[in-house]
Order: C-alpha cells, then structure tokens, then sequence
C-alpha cells in the first residue's frame, strides 16, 4: 500500500474517474490554472484540458446551478466550493434544485452530481470560514453525505460519490489535506456509501464520530487506554446513508456511546444518533448517550478562544468517563 | 460598447418588424406557408383554451395548490419555438402549460399532472409548477424565481461539451431578472459562449408589483450590455414578430454559439395565480380590458383573415379540434389514477442500492 | 378577550410596535400596495407610507442584506419572506451576516432584526414550497426561533421579536393564518421569548411540540382521550431560546413524551429534544421517546400523497400507545 | 441610454485627471494646501509600513488565519476617503486594514486585533478580517466574498430613512462584481436612490484568476448601465486622481442621494494571502516588478517634490513618525492581554435577559 496524503488521495480519485469517465468534469474557484486554493486539483487542467476542469467566477449559485443543469442531462459534474461556508449562497440550488429534480420529475431526470470542499474550523480562520456544515445538509432528503477522515476513505468514498446517481455533498478539511496515510494498491479501489469503519476496536464504550474527529477520538482513546479505559471507535464516513447497524453494534457491545463531532449542539447529527439508538437500543443503555461537540457561538478568531471553542480530547475523555460513571 | 450597439440594432431590426406586419405580410408572412401559420395559430388556441379548462377543474378542486395561467401570453411561447428542433432544451418557471403543450408533451399528459395523477407528465408529483419531460426536452416547471436560469445555463454547458448543436431557451418573468441567478448565469453564458437564449416575458406585473417600482432600469434588453451579449426587444403579443427575434438568436446560437437576452413585450390577462383577482389595487379593469383589445390571438386572426389566409370553415374546424383535444385531456386526466402508496418513496433517490439507511422517519 | 385571526393578530403587532417605536419597519415582497401576499400587512402602506412598508424587488439575498445593515445601524427591520422556502436564497446573509456581526464585531453592532413568514407544507404546493426550514435555522448560534401556533401566541411573540436585539426568525403558516383564537385585550401583550406554554393538560404522555402541528397534536389528544390516555401536550413557541424546564416538569410528570414535528425526520429539532432529555431525564423515562415527522421526502404534488407525507393523528396517537407500550 | 453617456462623461473627466497630471499640478494639486496634500502622503506611508510590519509578525505567527496585505493599492483608500467625514459609512471585505487605519481606528487596535488580543478593535474575535469600529462608522471586514455589498445599501436605506445626509462607501475586489449580491444590491440603491458608492478595487486578480478570465465584460463601470447609474474609472495608482474621482460621487450622493459606481484600477503586489506567492502560475515575476513601476507612494512622492511641495526633511521626518506609530501598535498589540474565559461566549447574543436556554453545548 503507497502513503499518500489526503490531498493526493482525493487528487487520485478526481484524475481516476475522469479518466474512466468522459462525463465526469470539475469546476469551481480556482481548481484550474491555479491548481486549486488547497491543490487538491494539481495537475489536472494540465492533463484534462479547460472543458473538464473549469475555473468560475465567484458565483456559488450560479455555477453550482449550472452544474446541477449539466447532471440533468447526463454529465457528471464535481463542483468543488472553496469552502462549504461559501456554498451557503448556492443552498437554494443545493436543496431547491439537486435534492428534489429527480422527486419533483417523477423520476425523469437524474442528478449524479457532486459538491465538495472543505468544511469545519480550520485555524483561525474565524466565525464565517470556520463552520461545519453536515448537520444543515443531512436534514435535506435527496442528498447522500460523505464525510472521509482518512486518506484511503477520501479516495475511496470519492470515487464511489462521483460514480452514484444521486446528488453527493463531500465534506473534506483544511486540516486533513495534509494528513498521510496508507491507500490500497488496488487497481480500482471504491469505497461503498454506507458502510462505517471501526477505526479502533474496544470494550467499555463507544465512541461515534464522522469526518476530523476521527482523530480527536483516537487520541482520547489513547488517553483512555492508559485509564484503563477501552474505547470502541466507529468512523460512520457517510451520514446518509447511514450504517445504523454498524451503530446498533457497538452499542450492544458497550452498551455505553459518546457521539462526537466538530459542529453545534442545537439539532447536530449527533441528536440524531442518540434518538436512533435510544429507540433502537433502549434496553441497551447502561447510561445515558454523551455528547461532545463545539462550543455553541460562532467561531472565534483568538487562538486561545478558538482552542476553548473547539471539541479536544479531554472532552471527549470527560464524556465517556461520564456514560462509564467513573 | 459593441454589444451595447448590437442590442440597439437587433433592436431596431425587430421593431420594424413589429412597427410594419404589412411589410412583412408582403414578404407572405414571414415566408411561412398557410399550413405553417394555421400551426401556429392552432398551437395558440389550443393554449387559451387548455387554460380555460384548467380554471375550470381548478373551481371544482380537480387541480390544486398554485396554478398561474399564461392567458395573454401564448404568442410568446408559440412564436419562440417555431424556430426550435426537437432537441433542443427548454425551461421556465411556473407559468408554463402552455410552453409545456407547444414542446410536445401531450395535453393529456399535462392535464393529467395538473391533476396530480399518475399519467401526469411528472407521475402527479410535480403539479402545475413542476411539469418535466425528457422525452421532449422539457426541463421544468421551477418554482423558486429565477432557480431555473443557472439551470439553462448547465444544459448549455453539456451542449459546448459534447460539442452539439442544440440550443436552450430560458423562460422567464420580468420579475426574476432582479435575482442575483440572473446576473451570474448570462455573465456565465456570454464569458463561456453557451448557446442559451434567455427570454424574459415581461409581462408587465411580478404578482402586484409592476415592473418599474422594482428595477432602476425600464428597459429589460440593455441589461444584456452588463455582460456583452447581443439582445433584443420582440413584441410578445405578436406571434410573428416572436418567431423572427427568437429565430435570428436560435440561428446566431447555432452558428456561432452567443447568448442573446430577448425581452418579450406581453402582458397577463388574468390574476397572477387562481387565487389572484384578475384586476385589484395594482392594476384597472381599464388597463385590462384595454390590452385585451391586443389579445394575440385575435390579432392573429385578423392578420391572416387580411392576408386571405385563413377562411371561416378553417377556423372554425380549428376551434373544434382545439376543443376535442382538450375535452379529451380533461376525460384523460380526470380517469387516470391516483398515485399508489407504492409512488410515495419512488425516486427520493436515483440509486437505492447502498448500504445503510437512506429513510428516517421509521415508515420505511 | 377579542377573538380575531392569526393574520389579524400578526398585523395588530405590527401595527404596535411600528406605532410605539419609528424605528420598527416592514419590508419585503408585496408587502405594501399589494397588502401582503397573505394580506398580513394589510393596510399598513396606507397607515405609515412608503419608507415604513416597502415593497421589494424579487431579491431575496438583497433585501435581507439591507435589513441587516439597517439594523447594525440601529433600526428595526422586519423582513417578510414569502415564504421561507424562498430565504434559502438569503440563508448566508442569515446565518454569515446576521447570526455572526454582533459577535465578530465584539459586540460592538447589534442585529434587531426579524425574518418572518410562513414555513411548512401548506395544500399542494410541493416539493419547492412545502419545506419546514425550523430545523435548519436552529443550528446557528446567533439567532432566536419562535413558531406561534395561535393567534394569542403570534401576537405577543411577534411583538417580543421586534423588541428582541438579536435576530430572529419568524415561523408562521399559510395553515394559520385564517385560524381564530381569543386575544388577550391588555393595552400592550407581550410574549416573554423561551416559554413554552401547556396546551392543553395530561397525566399519562406527553407530546411536545412547536407551530402548527400544535392543532394535531390536540385532534390526537381527543381520540386518545376518548381511548382512556390523557395527553399533556406542551407548545414550545420558541425554539430559541428553549424552556427546557417546562420540558422536563412535563417528562418528570408522565415518563413518557413523544416529539412532533411539521419536518424531516433526520437531523429534525424533535431529535435534540429527545436527546436533552435522555441525558437529563434517563431515569425518568419508561420508554424510549417517541418522534412523529414528515415523510422523509420531497413534499409530492398528488394530494393522496401529500395527505401520506404529512404528520398525521393517527402517527401521533400509535406513537403514544407505542410509548405506552398499549 | 442616458447614463451609458453619463457613465462615459465621468470616465472621460477622469481619464483626463489621470493622464494629465501637470494640468492638475498648476491648479495647486487639486486645490489641496501642502499640509493636506502631506497628510494624503502620511496616511499612504503608514498603510505601507503597517501592512509590511504585519507581514512580518505573521511569519513568527503572531498573527494567524487567512491574512490579505494592501500594499499597492495604498492610493485607493487614502484618495477615496479624503473627502469623507467622519459619519460616514464605510464598509470592506478581508483586505481592509489600511481601510481600517485610514478611516480613523488607532494602528494600536488594528494591529491587537490581527494579533487576536483583547484591546483588538473587535475585542480579538474578528482578526483580519472582520475589523470593526462603531465609533469610527467602520463596518467591516466581510469574509463572504460580495457579503458586504448588500449591507451597504442597508446603511444607505438608513441615511435615507433618517433623512440624513451622510454618504457610504462600500468597497469590493472585482471578483465580487459577479456575485448575484452586488446585482441585486445596485439595483435596490438605484431604485430607492441611496447614498451609496461602489468601489470596486480591480487589482486584476481574484486569487489567481485574472478579471477577464471571469467576466464577459471587462470594463467594470458599465455594468453601471443595467442599474441607469452614474459611473466612473478612477486611477486606483494615484491618491489624487482617486480623490477626485470619489469627490464627484460624493457630492452627488449627499446632494442628489444619487449612488455611483466607481471602478478604481488598482494592482496588488503582493501574494493573494500570505499563503500566496507574490507571483505564480497566473502571473509573471516581470507583470509585478511592471506594475511596482507605478507605485502610488512613490509616484506621489515625486509628483510633490516635481511641485515643490516635499522636501527631504519633510519626507524623512514623516517617515520617522510612521516608523514610531506603526512600532509603537506592534508594542502594544503584543503587550496587550489574550481574551480571557470570560469572553468566549460574551456577545454571541445581545439580549440574554430571556427564559429558557440559549445554549446548548453543556458547558455554560
Ligand atoms: C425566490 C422566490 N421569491 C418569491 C416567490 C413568490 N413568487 C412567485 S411568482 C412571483 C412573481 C414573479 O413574477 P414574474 O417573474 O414577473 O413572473 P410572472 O408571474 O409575471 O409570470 C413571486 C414573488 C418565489 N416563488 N420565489
Ligand atoms: C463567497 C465566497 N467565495 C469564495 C471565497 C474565497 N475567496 C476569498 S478572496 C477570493 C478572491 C476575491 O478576489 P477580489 O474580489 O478581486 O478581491 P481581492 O482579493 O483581489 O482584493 C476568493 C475566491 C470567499 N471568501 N467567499
Ligand atoms: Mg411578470
Ligand atoms: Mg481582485
């Protein structure tokens, strides 16, 4: 297996399926001529020419709506947002358009389309660059979530996200770009949406999560461990669909979970989770479903406020010794 | 400033045709053949009296929700796609049965998704809003104003990238090209040179707001000058004169793959949905009743009467089978089937086959 | 007690408060010459001119963007949307100007504002205009959410959130806006923001809820009733902020409660309250928690559909015997 | 077509300043006593210093985030808010911290807030880009790239809700233009004639991407003609031309409320961000050392000792009051406390006096 950064690994995933497929093109700010604002899309005009890898001017709506037009009519377009903050301004499109054609023609237009960019705080970068944005997104039907916190994940789920018919949201981070990690070899290496991944094996409590946070959760169970604490780690990847029964089966072997993620408490995913598994898994419980999440405020621009806003470990090792009572 | 030039000439070319229909009458209506202008004439009648039904099954609840009626406006649509082929794309708003029937899709099928049946042309889901065919390059049916131009744009996009030679017309209200969509998609469409019309019916009134207390510009067509794109003025009650704007953009798009921005003189005739009173604070019964007076069809009709092109009996065989195909669209529709409990969660998603659950609300 | 229309009382509060304070004014599509789409602002061009109810272009991002901006400056904007189906197009202004400038600013400007218009299914309109976007706004620290469910509540709240320095979003329905109820007489009613209010008395269940759903939730009650249950049903108003303590007497009092919702069911409000009160009440409940939403789709067009899609009495009275495990 | 005329009138007005500054110079540069005219000087200086001081302390990461310099573009500010007063509205996006300073906030705060600190004029929770001072009518430092724009027309609707007679000035890049925002925001300023003008600071670039690359229309102030409002190019490379340019626009909008949009041609000399190389795949090494040619300080400099009106002492003497003041802010900044606890959620509402819970995070 190569090691490869998240970035290269997403890098792979773009060149691979657009080379696969002649219908698949990239456009957004800068993913051109300029290689992209995070580099993810090197090379690729260079190889793939100005039809299949468009600059655009500064219009999230429209651009995002012009791609949406092309899925109708069969290209497979991946639009790629400098940040998801900035797809706010396209949100009309996102939910309007790509989430309800396929529902509101009866079925008569597809919309395989995939909108990706980081999302969440990176480092300072304050209140309007900082914000994660899955929740907002998960609540919309017709959208599908992926959320890869590893690079084999990113190549994998990406690849799988640009060959699905349905309109994809790709959440990726600043702060993993650089992250390296090891990617299968193999010639055609997908990831199926759906399917969550143990990313530490453990005994006493569950720890769920999705996207960044991932490695947050592996350093508190680290942590843990020396506690004498052992920490299951599920990684869901994708929010919709969603591996439920990857949940439920933590659970029955912990019969304790802590739902981590990077955004706001108020109705995030991880509300969700805890209402799935207390009806699904009630009996269950030894303890009732901790949270940890960001600080409820938008995102400050001071280091030292932005490090107290953010979830850290020892959040994550306060909650799970709270559901373990100890 | 060679656009701005460029609009003012195309301009100038369409008003005289609208200003002198004799000149054209001369040149034997525009070069179209008695069989090709009863089309037309057959495609407007049709129009009115489909919407005519369609207000009709809407008093009796057989259509519900929103229902915006294009009575007044049927030149601009038919006029606009005389020029078209099969193939090419077209999208508009929520105004548009009547664009929907002069695309191709039956009246059956239309009058059947008003109704919210299963035979409807969006399987009953869509409603008067959201009528799609993809058979007949019917792109919708879109209810956020001004949601569909960065559509048109995209459709214009796949055209440039499979390097075809179809062409798109985008419907709009004078209403929408205030939105930000609009001026992100022709600067989009002029920057890339994608073959996208962009036809603006002005119509005067965006629900009760008339169109010069919501923009600082009057004139609609020089604000292709912000993105250097050729436009034009076309007489939108003047089924003829919408043929030749339209066309000479279809053809420039076509050959030489520029937008145009074409803002189509019309007005409504009745209220701006079911609900809305056809005359009420923001506009007279007078100021109605006066532009009735240029009702298109009508006018239509006395322009071929005047040039002997139409006689009574053809007129009168016209009306009758405007009136069959509309009664029996009304039967269709009202015979067709409600949708199954089966339709409630087909096509949330394209592809089911995934891991994991894509529902959440434990009925499914 | 007056008895009058949710429209009437929404148009007496504005009336009010643009009558007590000259820096309160309307501003949005139709609002003035027109009356209101709804006719809400009926009659309030003629009574307080052009610069006080303004009719706007179709624009939506613009015109919320102004509104803001006269707000950091010290007026009091009211902003009418439509529908809030059609401030998805005014979302970043929202939740990246509005939601944001008070605390990026280091509470320098302020953000009186109120985004106000109906949200949820109405009668067919479809998928585009039938969305309930509560969920979604109540993600964002920043704003404040109140959802009157009567014409009493929508008067005293409307005018709070006028008063209210911060932002607030305004959840009406095209359902009830021709719905009377009695009106208190009182010179000048106000509804304190963030209490909840017991709509009607219970002992065996409670069913917590918010807007509209309110109304079925009461239909429910009386079938239950007749089947020998007694239902507490407790109406938030405001979701932000929320009377978590009226949640918990009512869960303390029963051990049973089921969320309602007008929404989608994933990532929808109904899970943070179900996930509040598992951890603060686990040991009050005798049942997992119960939530009762919209299909978890496109609102359909077809009126059999729409009638399937949506939230009915008969969901809410199985998911109080499921909770009762009758 | 009125204003297209009038668009080009400005511009020509403009154009003349700008390419015959001698005509200028024998009117006593512009009517501006040595005193003012050393003041223009001062303020461009300290911008330059202030920025370059900046730079330095974000490489030993004293300051964090996304960081954009105005070195070049110095002329820009100074010239346009000359004729200012002080209750006047202005408002930025990301690269204002020159705007900042020269509408008045003390170089201490601005440069505490870049270093996240206490006594930062947004009490450190903006940072870079989102300066803020109520007192000195500074509304930002926006982060949404046309975010500002619609604000801006708030405060103009304010002005003209109060019947007041002050002016906003609200500044973009050129990228901005073609965000749906500023359509819509131009239209509402020309509708409701509001005191608002436009500045757009076309640098060139939007990151990596040059203007043409990403708009059918290169020249900005005509997109003023789909608004039917006056326009003007001004010399963003020269603080005098700027000056008057903006001038012009000003009195319009305080005796007429007439807005204006002004395309101010401007270059940046340094990367995007401090992440961004100064030149790179969009642009040579050759294009910026071209355009520093043209620096605005120093080609002000030389026009005001052509006229006499600065002497080396003078120019030396300036320098070393900038030198103090910009040192004496990174003393200040660096001395000043970090936000403490207490802060973290201090301002996220403004009225907590509510029942029921705001926050839900647990921790508060
Ligand atoms: C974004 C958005 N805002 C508001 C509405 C409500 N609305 C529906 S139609 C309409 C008027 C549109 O007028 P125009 O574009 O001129 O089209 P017309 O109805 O005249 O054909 C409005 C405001 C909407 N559907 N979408
Ligand atoms: C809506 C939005 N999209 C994208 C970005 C990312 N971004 C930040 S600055 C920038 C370029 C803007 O260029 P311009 O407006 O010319 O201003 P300049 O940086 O040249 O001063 C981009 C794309 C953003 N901040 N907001
Ligand atoms: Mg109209
Ligand atoms: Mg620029």
């Amino acid at each position: 297996m190569a090691t490869i950064t998240y970035r290269e690994a997403l890098n792979q995933a773009l060149a691979e399926e657009m080379e696969r497929d002649e219908d698949v093109f990239l456009m957004g700010e800068e993913v051109g001529l300029y290689n992209g604002a995070y580099k993810v899309s090197k090379g690729l005009l260079d190889r793939f020419g100005e039809l299949r890898v468009v600059d655009t001017p500064i219009t999230e709506l429209g651009f995002t709506g012009l791609g949406i037009g092309a899925a109708m009519v069969g290209l497979r377009p991946v639009i790629e947002y400098m940040t998801h903050n900035f797809a706010m301004l396209a949100w009309d499109q996102v939910f309007n358009s790509a989430a309800k054609v396929h529902y509101m023609s009866g079925g008569q237009f597809r919309c395989p389309i995939v909108f990706r960019g980081p999302t969440g705080a990176a480092l300072q970068l304050s209140a309007q660059h900082s914000q994660s944005l899955e929740s907002t997104y998960a609540h919309f039907p017709g959208l599908k979530i992926c959320m890869p916190a590893t690079p084999a994940d990113a190549k994998g789920l990406l690849k799988a996200a640009i060959r699905d018919d349905d309109p994809v949201v790709f959440m990726e981070s600043e702060l993993l770009y650089a992250l390296k990690g090891e990617v299968p070899d193999e010639e055609d290496f997908v990831i199926p949406l759906g399917v969550a991944d143990v990313k530490r094996e453990g005994a006493d409590v569950s720890i769920i999560t999705h996207g960044k946070m991932v490695h947050v959760c592996l350093q508190a169970a680290q942590q843990l461990e020396k506690d004498g604490v052992s920490a299951e780690i599920v990684d869901l990847r994708t929010l919709r669909p969603l591996d439920m029964e990857a949940i439920l089966r933590t659970v029955h072997k912990t019969n304790r979970a802590v739902y981590v993620e990077d955004g706001w408490p108020f109705v995030g995913i991880g509300a969700q989770i805890v209402d799935m598994i207390q009806s699904e898994a009630f009996d269950y419980l030894d303890a009732p479903i901790g949270r940890v999440m960001q600080a409820d405020i938008p995102m400050p621009y001071a280091k030292r406020l932005e490090k107290m806003a953010k979830p850290s470990a020892e959040q994550i090792i306060a909650a799970c010794n709270a559901v373990l009572y100890r | 400033m060679a656009k701005v030039k460029a609009a003012s000439r195309d301009r100038a070319s369409s008003d005289s045709g609208r200003n002198a229909p004799a000149a054209r009458t001369n040149g034997g209506l525009d070069g179209l053949s008695r069989e090709e202008l009863h089309a037309l004439l057959f495609q407007m009648l049709r129009g009115r009296r489909f919407e005519e039904k369609t207000a009709e099954a809407y008093a009796i609840g057989k259509i519900g929700g929103f229902c915006h009626l294009y009575i007044g406006q049927e030149a601009v649509a038919v006029g606009a796609f005389e020029p078209l082929r099969p193939d090419d794309y077209v999208i508009s708003a929520y105004r548009e049965h009547v664009q929907a029937l002069v695309k191709g899709i039956p009246a059956r099928n239309v009058m059947a998704e008003l109704y919210g049946k299963r035979d409807g042309c969006s399987g009953g889901k869509g409603g008067s809003m959201h009528l799609y065919s993809a058979e007949h390059n019917f792109m919708g049916g879109w209810g956020i104003v001004g949601g569909q131009i960065p559509l048109a744009t995209g459709f214009g996009w796949a055209i440039k990238y499979r390097a075809e030679d179809r062409v798109v017309l985008c419907f709009m209200g004078e209403a929408a090209v205030n939105q930000g969509a609009f001026h992100e998609s022709l600067n989009m469409a002029a920057l890339w040179k994608l073959p996208v019309i962009f036809i603006v019916e002005n119509n005067r009134f965006g629900m009760g707001t008339a169109w010069e207390r919501v923009s600082s510009l009057y004139d609609i067509s020089q604000k292709a000058v912000a993105y250097d794109m050729p436009a034009a003025v076309a007489d939108g009650m003047d089924v003829l004169n919408m043929r030749a704007v339209v066309r000479e953009a279809v053809e420039r798009a076509r050959s030489e793959k520029t937008p145009t921005l074409i803002e189509a003189r019309c007005y409504r005739f009745m209220g701006h949905s079911m609900s809305d009173p056809v005359h009420g604070v923001y506009r007279t019964k007078e100021e109605v009743e006066e532009h009735k007076e240029k009702d298109p069809i009508s006018r239509f009709i006395d322009q071929l009467r005047g040039a002997d092109l139409l006689t009574e009996e053809e007129l009168k065989s016209m009306d009758e089978r405007v009136r069959a195909e509309v009664d029996d669209a009304v039967e269709f529709a009202d015979q067709s089937a409600e949708p199954g409990d089966e339709d409630l969660y087909a096509h949330v998603y394209a592809d089911e086959d995934v891991n994991g659950r894509l529902y959440f609300d434990g009925r499914r």
